[in-house]
């Protein structure tokens, strides 16, 4: 390993150190914010450092790792996701719990954990990058220790968490044991290579049983219906900034290291398309029907984005590059509006120490809270697919990919799911605009913490800016996807 | 004429109504001023291209002014606005109803003023998007974007129930939309694997080869959209209540524009892009015109509420636009924008009326209404004279409407033709019955109410004097459309020969059954006006219409222009074959 | 060695499941030392003399000693047993049994279903593996002290009495 | 000298077919899995997670044997490594939940709405 080896690893390490650096730090130092502006801080060098990367990227650091465009992009994504949530997460923690640094510590190593993912080549880094993250969140998840919901999510996201890691890992050696490489795209070709001679060869077999477990433990990671059972609770009793980073930054770093494995290849080559084809339509549809009957914010958007994944699975059973694009696009919008959505809750969190999950704790504050509500309303019109927001491009980008493969059945399963999903988002409007005589009260109309206000206020500009002009983020995915799937 | 002013017929309203809720934080009526004033000047630029255009409209088949920006290269989506004499027509429409809707929430509305006319001009501006837009996609942004202001219109500050009308409202349209966008892809698709170039723009995807049965799932997800809206009679069942619950302003702009844009759809879009997929489907779509007109009357006939009977007559006044839609005709598809433009100023103004009602007495319903004449007799006198003008009096722009359609229809479908008929009296029952609840007999109410304010007689007054400018003289209007429309019709004839047109073969086996019927020019003065227009296109089609059916020529007098475009359909295929 | 693998493997199945349905924890976790042992025989009967080493050392050896200071911690007694017992009456076995049956047949399915050929497992030793962790594995091994590091935080954070 | 190296590594290895090893494997999985669905009790259930990863180690071993490479015993390295962090939180997580409610029953813990 060299000297630029270690320079274009430098957005991996930045993070990893400041989050050593916070944890040593936390000993001697109980200074709430100055763990808070190391985590930011580390996050925005980490993000130059992705800035810099760019100039030797591609680059294949050791045969675990690779530094190209690809995974800059989402580098970019994922710290900057993490950077707003550790933002949003201050004021939230300042009425709830006295010591911070491990969260701020954690945060970074989760951060780290994604990044890790979304730069892996090998099966060994995706493993690694995949638990540094997951055991990351177990902590997160029950970082209020007084609070028993917060704590029982803890435990039940670990208990499920590492059940679907042993069925990945298992997995991981099927396929290993029949292809005889590590390394994640020459492995996918293997199985697709081999998948036609099931029956007649023992290595086929096991390619295909492989196959199926690895996708099993990515179905639990990314909650895909029938293995989401964890996601509401765990949703509901995290703490709103971990549920944040559960719902954006962690499905954001599985999905791009999904991307990068099959992509080249294709999803309906590995063989059991069909299986996954009925995976996905039941997750579009379990998840919206599911999220109908919520009375809890956090639960629906946690079936929410159950629905969203099953979008995503959409765009990457299309295949090829303008699949690719789609679900890479989609990502970005997803990820970019939930951030803005769970944004608005945590704030509305950190006012008291209960949590403002339920729908009634919304009631008026369109009239109450207008600058909040309204960013609310715009990141559900933008999950909803209503323009002018970045989710309706993104649906059409994934509707239109579907459609250009010839898979007109579940694009419009797609938009017959989206359809009923119309129903609840539209229910959160009412709550907040339509129940609720207006309080002429507008004295504390804007969030207390004046950076929270601008990180909402980026957000909005920008869900609303990709959606209105996104011909340079179609351009940034292109560039993107380009050095995975060269057109 | 500068292009910009397409784009600023959008921006112009969006920009009030932002500036209104602005200003609205401040004083409410600031916010009502600075809407009226968007308003006004929306109506200024509508009057502008109006006046413009007077001289290269009745010759200009195509666009007469168009806008280009280049927005999603990446899926050849321009920003493409484009006018021609069809869409002028309803660009007007929108800037005065617009107008009208500002003017009459004025009192009505008192809750986060700045907000509803927000609202109102968010609405307004993605109307006018979807009647100009010529991108496909751009159509679909707009058409999605119309609704989420007409969601918190009715939602917010609409009557007791309005949450559940406002979200059935939402969902019908939405979903339907999706639909929509699926169809819009796979065309897009289609056209793009077919040509290589991938494209949204409308000019371009007129005339995409695609095999009938494809095109008939397309066409079903484009008529899907625009069936919701016109409504369609299956689909209808959110109109009565979204209509009913709206505030007075959303029940004028829903009644008088929104559902225009569903039959504004099928003309431009649907039938033109699948004229096949249309022509096989034709037959099924004209009786379901026809069961609305009838079934929304004899609905409208049945309510106790004063909205929601005009809700269902305007079921019925819009069966007869898909009537024209299925009939395919120039005189038919006159009659049709005649029918939404004259629909949308009697019943905008029957839906002002019934606002201005309930905000006097808080009732809506006949049990507590009547003997309104005595109280308010200005307000009786609109009534009726809307009511009227919503029966189809001669001298109304409903009569010219109704009466274009039939004719056109008479010589395809004579049986539908007496449905209409049918439809057209017993809506006249309902309407007078309405009459009769509401403003005479013996009073049921002790409330001692004040009449119309000079702002209420100015906002009745604008509608009044278009619903008899619509009536009397209707030949400018017919004029501007006429051509747009012939060639719409003259890019719609089937283009793939081979195809069996099986519906459509019903229709014109009835034609030539009955096109010895000789039609005399209607007595009414404006028949004079729209023969000689319309025989432009006949003159480009005539090849093939001597080739085929000397004797349908021959017979008809220049009046019934409307045999034309079905023979030469004939007549195309023929050659073709 | 044939024979070892084949005979430490049916200890490991039958201790496994031995140690998922007791309901004293202290028989349990004495019978996943078992199961643990006897994979760690496996490992040695395929070729992985180190790898079988570890597991004894760190699995066996570190990590149960670690579950069982918490059992004692928690001080899990005799109406600790009554109370698991409880909690697993016959009829609570069905479900998961059916679909952990269903997982096994489908899997043994799969990887039986051709035909088998033994292969002469070729042993690896320490300085390979040592080889491979410090060469290919660098980065590897930095992300394995990343989670150890993770894991200590979080054990340090959620185990803290307050 | 490699040839002797060799032959004495086949006499301490087992001429077994992959196939048997990874069948082990997946049964050692669907115990654990069997475990995890059957038990309420936290304790147990982190048992149960540590048969099945278990069983995803032996397969890598087999895996390993079948190529004669380093990698697959590098990956039970990392497994263990795995193995450890997880169960030093979950036990702390443990701790933490006997403090606040005197029970790791799961269905006494079931609070949030399913």
């Amino acid at each position: 390993m060299s000297g630029a080896d270690l320079w274009s690893l430098a957005p991996l390490i930045v993070p990893a150190l400041a989050g050593t650096l916070v944890m040593l730090l936390g000993g001697f130092n109980a200074n709430r914010r100055l763990h808070h502006g190391l985590a930011v801080g580390a996050l925005a060098a980490a993000l130059l450092c992705v800035g810099m990367a760019y100039g030797t990227a591609p680059r294949t650091v050791t045969p675990l790792l690779i530094i190209d465009s690809y995974a800059l992009f989402f580098l970019t994504l994922i710290y900057a996701a993490t950077g707003l949530l550790a933002m949003f997460a201050r004021p939230y923690l300042a009425v709830r719990e006295k010591d911070t640094d491990a969260f701020y510590a954690l945060l970074l190593f989760a951060a780290t954990g994604m990044g890790v993912l979304a730069c892996s080549n090998h099966f060994a880094a995706l493993f690694l990058g995949l638990e540094i993250l997951t055991v990351s969140l177990y902590t997160l998840i029950g970082y209020l220790r007084e609070d028993s919901r917060s704590l029982e999510a803890a435990a039940k996201y670990l208990v499920l968490a590492a059940l679907s890691s042993s069925f990945l890992l298992f997995g991981i050696a099927l396929v290993y044991a029949a292809t005889g490489t590590l390394l994640l795209n020459p492995a996918f070709r293997a199985i697709a290579d081999l998948a036609p001679q099931f029956g007649q060869q023992a290595e086929a077999a096991w390619a295909l049983a492989g196959g199926i477990f690895l996708f099993v433990g990515f179905a639990f990671k990314l909650a895909l219906v029938p293995f989401h059972m964890w996601s509401p609770d765990v949703y509901q009793g995290a703490p709103a900034p971990v549920t944040a980073l559960i719902a954006t930054g962690s499905k954001g770093a599985v999905l791009a290291v999904l991307l990068r494995a099959v992509g080249p290849v294709g999803l309906g080559e590995i063989g059991g398309a069909a299986g996954i084809t009925v995976l996905a339509v039941l997750t579009m549809f379990g998840g919206n029907l599911l999220a109908l009957l919520q009375d809890d914010l956090k639960r629906l958007l946690a079936y929410s984005s159950v629905a969203h994944l099953g979008y995503v699975m959409v765009a990457l059973l299309a295949g090829g590059v303008a699949g690719a694009q789609a679900m890479t696009f989609y990502v970005l919008a997803y990820v970019l509006t939930t951030l803005g959505a769970f944004g608005v809750v945590t704030i509305l969190s950190s006012e008291s120490p209960c949590e403002a999950d339920s729908l009634a704790a919304y009631r008026g504050i369109g009239w109450r809270r207008p600058w909040l509500a309204a960013t609310l309303a715009v990141m559900i019109l933008s999950l909803a697919g209503i323009p002018p927001t970045a989710g309706f491009l993104a649906k059409v980008a994934v509707l239109g990919a579907a459609i250009e493969a010839g898979r007109l059945g579940l694009a419009i399963a797609m938009a017959l799911a989206s359809g009923v999903a119309i129903y609840f988002y539209l229910r959160v409007i009412v709550v907040m605009y339509m129940q609720e005589e207006e309080d002429a009260t507008e004295a504390s109309s804007l969030p207390s913490s004046f950076a929270n206000a601008v990180a909402l206020l980026v957000l909005v500009a920008l869900v609303i800016a990709i959606g209105l002009h996104p011909t340079p983020w179609f351009e940034a995915v292109r560039v993107a996807v380009a050095t995975i799937l060269p057109a | 004429m500068s292009p910009q002013i397409l784009t600023a017929l959008i921006a112009v309203p969006l920009t009030g109504g932002g500036l209104a809720v602005i200003l609205g934080r401040r004083s409410d009526d600031a916010a009502r001023w600075v809407s009226l004033l968007a308003a006004l000047l929306t109506v200024a630029l509508a009057a502008t291209l109006w006046f413009g255009f007077q001289e290269t409209l009745p010759a200009a088949q195509g666009p007469v002014l168009e806008q280009r920006i280049s927005w999603i290269p990446r899926y050849g989506i321009e920003f493409h606005l484009a006018l021609d004499g069809l869409n002028l027509l309803f660009v007007i429409l929108t800037a005065c109803l617009g107008t009208v809707a500002v003017l009459i929430s004025w009192r009505e509305v008192t809750r986060a003023v700045g907000a509803h006319y927000l609202c109102i001009m968010a609405t307004v501006a993605g109307i006018m998007g979807v009647f100009l837009a010529y991108d496909l996609f751009l159509f679909y942004f707009f058409w999605e974007l119309m609704l989420v202001p007409m969601y918190f219109l009715i939602g917010v500050w609409g009557h007791e129930r309005r949450i559940a009308a406002a979200i059935k409202f939402m969902i019908f349209t939405m979903v339907s939309g999706l639909l929509l966008l699926v169809a819009i892809l796979t065309l897009y698709y289609a056209h793009g694997a077919a040509t290589g170039n991938y494209t949204m723009d409308y000019t371009r995807l007129l005339g995409t080869q695609i095999g009938l049965s494809t095109a008939r799932w397309i066409f079903l997800g484009f008529v899907a959209a625009f069936a919701v809206k016109l409504p369609l009679f299956p689909l209808h069942t959110w109109l009565p209540d979204a209509h009913t619950e709206a505030p007075t302003a959303g029940s004028i702009l829903l009644a008088g524009l929104l559902l225009k844009t569903g039959g504004y759809g099928l003309i431009r879009f649907a039938v033109p892009l699948f004229p096949d997929a249309a022509a096989s489907l034709a037959t099924p779509l004209a009786v379901l015109g026809v069961i609305g007109i009838i079934y929304g009357a004899i609905l409208a006939y049945s309510q106790r509420d004063l909205k929601r009977m005009v809700a269902y007559s305007s079921v019925s006044h819009m069966g007869f636009v898909m009537l024209a839609v299925a009939v395919w005709q120039i005189t038919a598809l006159q009659g049709a924008v005649m029918q939404m433009l004259a629909h949308g100023v009697a019943t905008g103004a029957m839906f002002a009326i019934a606002g201005m009602i309930q905000e006097r007495l808080h009732t809506r319903d006949f049990s507590e209404l009547g003997g309104l004449w005595s109280k308010v007799p200005k307000l009786s006198a609109f009534a009726l004279l809307f009511v009227l003008a919503s029966v189809g009096l001669p001298g109304f722009g409903n009569f010219v409407g109704e009466f274009l359609i039939l004719l056109g229809s008479f010589p395809v479908t004579p049986m539908l033709v007496a449905g209409g008929v049918l439809g057209i009296v017993l809506g006249t029952i309902a309407m007078l019955a309405l009459m009769q609840r509401t403003f005479y007999g013996p009073s049921r109410n002790a409330a001692v109410i004040a009449d119309l304010s000079p702002r209420e007689v100015l906002a009745l007054g604008i509608l009044a004097v278009a619903a008899v400018v619509l009536g009397l003289l209707p030949q400018p209007f017919l004029r501007a459309a006429e051509p747009s429309l012939a060639g719409i019709i003259s890019q719609s004839i089937p283009f793939n020969p081979a195809d069996p047109e099986v519906g459509l073969d019903v229709l014109r086996t009835a034609a030539e059954n009955t096109a010895d019927f000789s039609l005399q020019p209607p007595s009414d003065p404006t028949g004079a006006e729209i023969a000689p227009a319309s025989r432009v296109p006949v003159a480009e089609s005539a090849v093939g219409l001597t080739g085929t059916n000397p004797g349908v020529t021959t017979e008809s007098s220049p009046g019934s222009a409307h045999a034309i475009p079905a023979s030469a359909r004939a007549g195309n295929e023929e050659t073709g074959s | 060695m044939t024979v070892l693998f084949y005979a430490s493997a049916a200890v490991a199945t039958v201790a496994s499941l031995l140690a998922v349905t007791r309901t004293q924890a202290l028989h349990a976790l004495l019978y996943l030392v078992l199961a643990l042992f006897a994979v760690a025989l496996c490992f040695l009967s395929l070729g992985a003399p180190f790898l079988a080493a570890l597991e004894v050392i760190v699995y066996a050896g570190a990590i149960m000693v670690l579950i069982l200071f918490v059992m004692m911690m928690l001080n899990l007694g005799p109406e600790s047993w009554a109370r698991e017992r409880h909690l697993l009456p016959r009829h609570a076995w069905l479900v998961p049994a059916i679909m952990a049956s269903a997982l096994v047949l489908l899997t043994l399915f799969a990887v039986l279903s051709a035909p088998q050929q033994a292969t002469q497992a070729a042993s690896v030793g320490p300085k390979a593996v040592g080889v491979a962790l410090f060469s290919t594995y660098l980065i590897g091994v930095e992300l394995a002290s990343v989670l150890l590091l993770v894991g200590l935080v979080g054990a340090y954070y959620l185990g803290a009495k307050k | 000298m490699t040839a002797q190296v060799t032959s004495a590594a086949v006499s301490m290895t087992a001429a077994v077919p992959t196939s048997h090893v990874l069948a082990v494997a997946a049964i050692l999985i669907a115990i654990g899995t069997f475990g995890v669905l059957l038990r309420r009790n936290l304790i147990f259930m982190l048992m149960a997670l540590e048969v099945a990863l278990n069983g995803a180690a032996l397969a890598f071993i087999g895996a390993a044997a079948r190529w004669g490479t380093a990698d697959g015993q590098v990956f039970v390295l990392f497994i263990m490594v795995m193995a450890a962090a997880e169960v030093a939180v979950g036990l702390a997580l443990i701790l933490q939940i006997y403090r606040r409610a005197s029970t790791l029953d799961a269905d006494v813990l079931d609070t949030l709405q399913g």
